[in-house]
């Protein structure tokens, strides 16, 4: 095993061991935190670090290969869809009525009220 | 071969775990996520499994499309499960007899990945050895899906898509005529 | 010209999706991509809604660069929150002007904001995206505004 | 190192699930379903690697599509129909409060 390829492999173990962490630390917080508001953006380690990083081991261990192709695809795709989502939930649930506590001496911003009819931009 | 048992054990508690609370929740939206989940669950199963293929239609059918469809269902009905009104020991003992003789019956059936299984004695092996050559495509079950059992799978895909354009009608039919009634006649997003 | 950019990347998705380099399998994809092509140009021409990447590759490179050691801070600050025993949140939705042009530089700018935890955009509105914070501080908005002028510097022309 | 990502995943997968059951709330939930994707299309992937076979990326990349789909879907129906009449938006009773 060449020098390099032992670099290569700790360097995966890394990115893996460090993903699965943060895959669990998003999880801990969509249970710890105490409302809906919060726990997005506990859920939004998963998406973002703990794949980021998942992703990047893996590939590090697949190698210049057709499969490490597929997974950037994945990575990629994920990047774009993931905060997509997590907007959509939020705005849905803005939208249905649902408002974020404030913490003490902050006035939040109230959303505009919704036009009636044929304002779908969704 | 102790972390395959590992994980299929996981997966399985998680899958009777996500059942059994399918089962106790009254909140009808709430089934409807749970069930989602139920098909991720079983579809990674299928993919622990092998089945490739099988994993890809749940994916498509499962997560994707049933998903959408119990949605709109529940548009059209109420949002809480009503009490059953029956005792629930009956359906139990029908269940608990129902499955034990399952059970009781794949005592004879062969062992996973068995090669003397009657599925892997008939025409299997000729499928496998001479599909290459007849075919050119390089996924077996491709290839007899698509060939040897080509007419089998077009009756299927038909059946299918039949079924799909029929619900799909019967939704958006119900929609426009429940949108009827109010102000809005024209326009139908 | 539009329409051959997309032939070469779909041909490209296809043949490294598929990984098998055969004349019939290659023949395959090249029809599939005709046909896709087809009912694209189709559907252009019945609505012509079309996005253009108005951006300039060389500084959206540098940018993503940038976005990742933000999205890594960002990560750090909200793992401390849900590992800390009293979990120190301040919630706040507040409003976040945007300065971009194209409709591209504003989905970048927004999932942005959403990409790195800690801040979500919950609402766009004209002018202004609504962001919720998890634990804001005051600096907050000018980091925002930081981020928003580093993606319009991105923007290589001016179109709505 | 993949045993480990397989160990993280699996905890994860039972706090969301813990988290799906519990809503409260029906985004609540939402938000738990479209995490179980984004784990579950890790899973695919580490899976894969683990039993030297790599070729199921091509499922975990229609997971990753299929997910997506199916929150915009989910929300979208909020969405509209909040919008669409006032009347029928979920009270909060519905809602799960």
């Amino acid at each position: 095993m060449s020098a390099l390829e032992i670099i290569i492999n700790l360097l995966s173990w890394f990115f893996i061991v460090s993903g699965s962490v943060f895959v669990v630390i998003g999880a801990v917080g969509t249970i710890r935190f105490p409302d809906f508001w919060s726990r997005l953006h506990a859920a939004s380690i998963t998406d973002s670090a703990g794949m980021i990083l998942l992703v990047i081991g893996m590939c590090l261990q697949a190698g210049p290969t057709l499969v490490t192709v597929k997974l950037l695809i994945i990575g990629v795709f994920l990047f774009i869809t993931g905060p997509t989502s997590t907007h959509a939930v939020a705005n849905a649930a803005l939208v249905t009525g649902l408002r974020p506590p404030e913490a003490e001496g902050l006035i939040g911003a109230e959303p505009e009220p919704i036009k009636p009819e044929g304002d779908d931009d969704a | 071969m102790m972390l395959d048992l590992f994980i299929d054990l996981s997966l399985f508690t998680m899958l009777v775990a996500t059942g059994i609370a399918i089962v106790k929740m009254r909140r009808l939206f709430g089934v409807t996520m749970m069930a989602g989940v139920f098909s991720l669950l079983s579809a990674m199963l299928l993919v622990t499994l092998d089945a490739v293929d099988v994993a890809f239609t749940e994916a498509a059918v499962g997560a994707g499309i049933s998903t959408v469809l119990m949605l709109s269902t529940l548009t059209l009905t109420s949002r809480i499960e009503k009490k059953p009104v029956h005792t629930p020991w009956i359906p139990l003992l029908v269940v608990t007899v129902t499955g034990a003789a399952i059970i009781y019956g794949t005592l004879d059936m062969p062992h996973f990945g068995d090669a003397n299984a009657p599925a892997q004695v008939g025409v299997a092996a000729q499928y496998m050895e001479r599909g290459p050559e007849d075919m050119d495509i390089p996924n077996v079950v491709t290839y007899i899906l698509a060939s040897y059992r080509g007419y089998d799978t077009m009756g299927e895909t038909a059946v299918v898509f039949t079924a799909g354009v029929g619900v799909l009608m019967l939704i958006s039919g119900l929609r426009r005529r429940r949108r009827k009634h109010p102000k809005d006649e024209g326009e139908v997003g | 010209m539009r329409n051959i950019g997309i032939a070469i990347v779909f041909f490209a998705l296809w043949l490294l999706m598929s990984g098998i380099f055969e004349p019939f399998i290659i023949g395959l994809g090249a029809a599939s991509v005709l046909l896709t092509l087809f009912i694209t140009s189709r559907m252009d021409a019945q609505d012509g809604d079309r996005v253009d990447l108005l951006l300039a590759p060389v500084k959206y490179t540098k940018y993503l660069a940038w976005l990742m050691l933000e999205i890594a801070r960002a990560n750090w600050a909200v793992t401390k929150i849900i590992l800390a025993r009293d979990m120190p949140i301040r919630q706040h939705l507040f409003k976040t002007p945007y300065t971009q042009k194209t409709d591209v530089g504003q989905v970048i700018f927004a999932n942005s904001i959403t990409l790195t935890p800690g801040t979500i955009t919950v609402e766009t509105e004209d002018g202004h995206f609504l962001v919720h914070a998890v634990s804001y501080s005051e600096d907050d908005p000018d980091a925002l505004a930081d981020m928003d002028a580093r993606i319009t510097a991105c923007e290589t022309a001016g179109g709505a | 190192m993949f045993v480990f990502a397989i160990f993280a995943l699996f905890i994860a997968m039972v706090l969301v699930l813990v988290r799906l059951y519990a809503g409260p709330t029906l985004y609540d939930r939402v938000l738990a379903v479209n995490s179980f994707g984004t784990h579950t299309v890790l899973f695919i992937g580490v899976i894969g690697f683990l039993t030297g076979r790599p070729d199921f990326l091509d499922i975990a990349l229609l997971y990753a599509l299929i997910n997506f789909v199916g929150t915009i879907a989910i929300l979208k129906y909020f969405r509209y129909r909040a919008i669409g009449d006032v009347h029928q938006r979920p009270t909060d009773r519905e809602i799960g409060h």
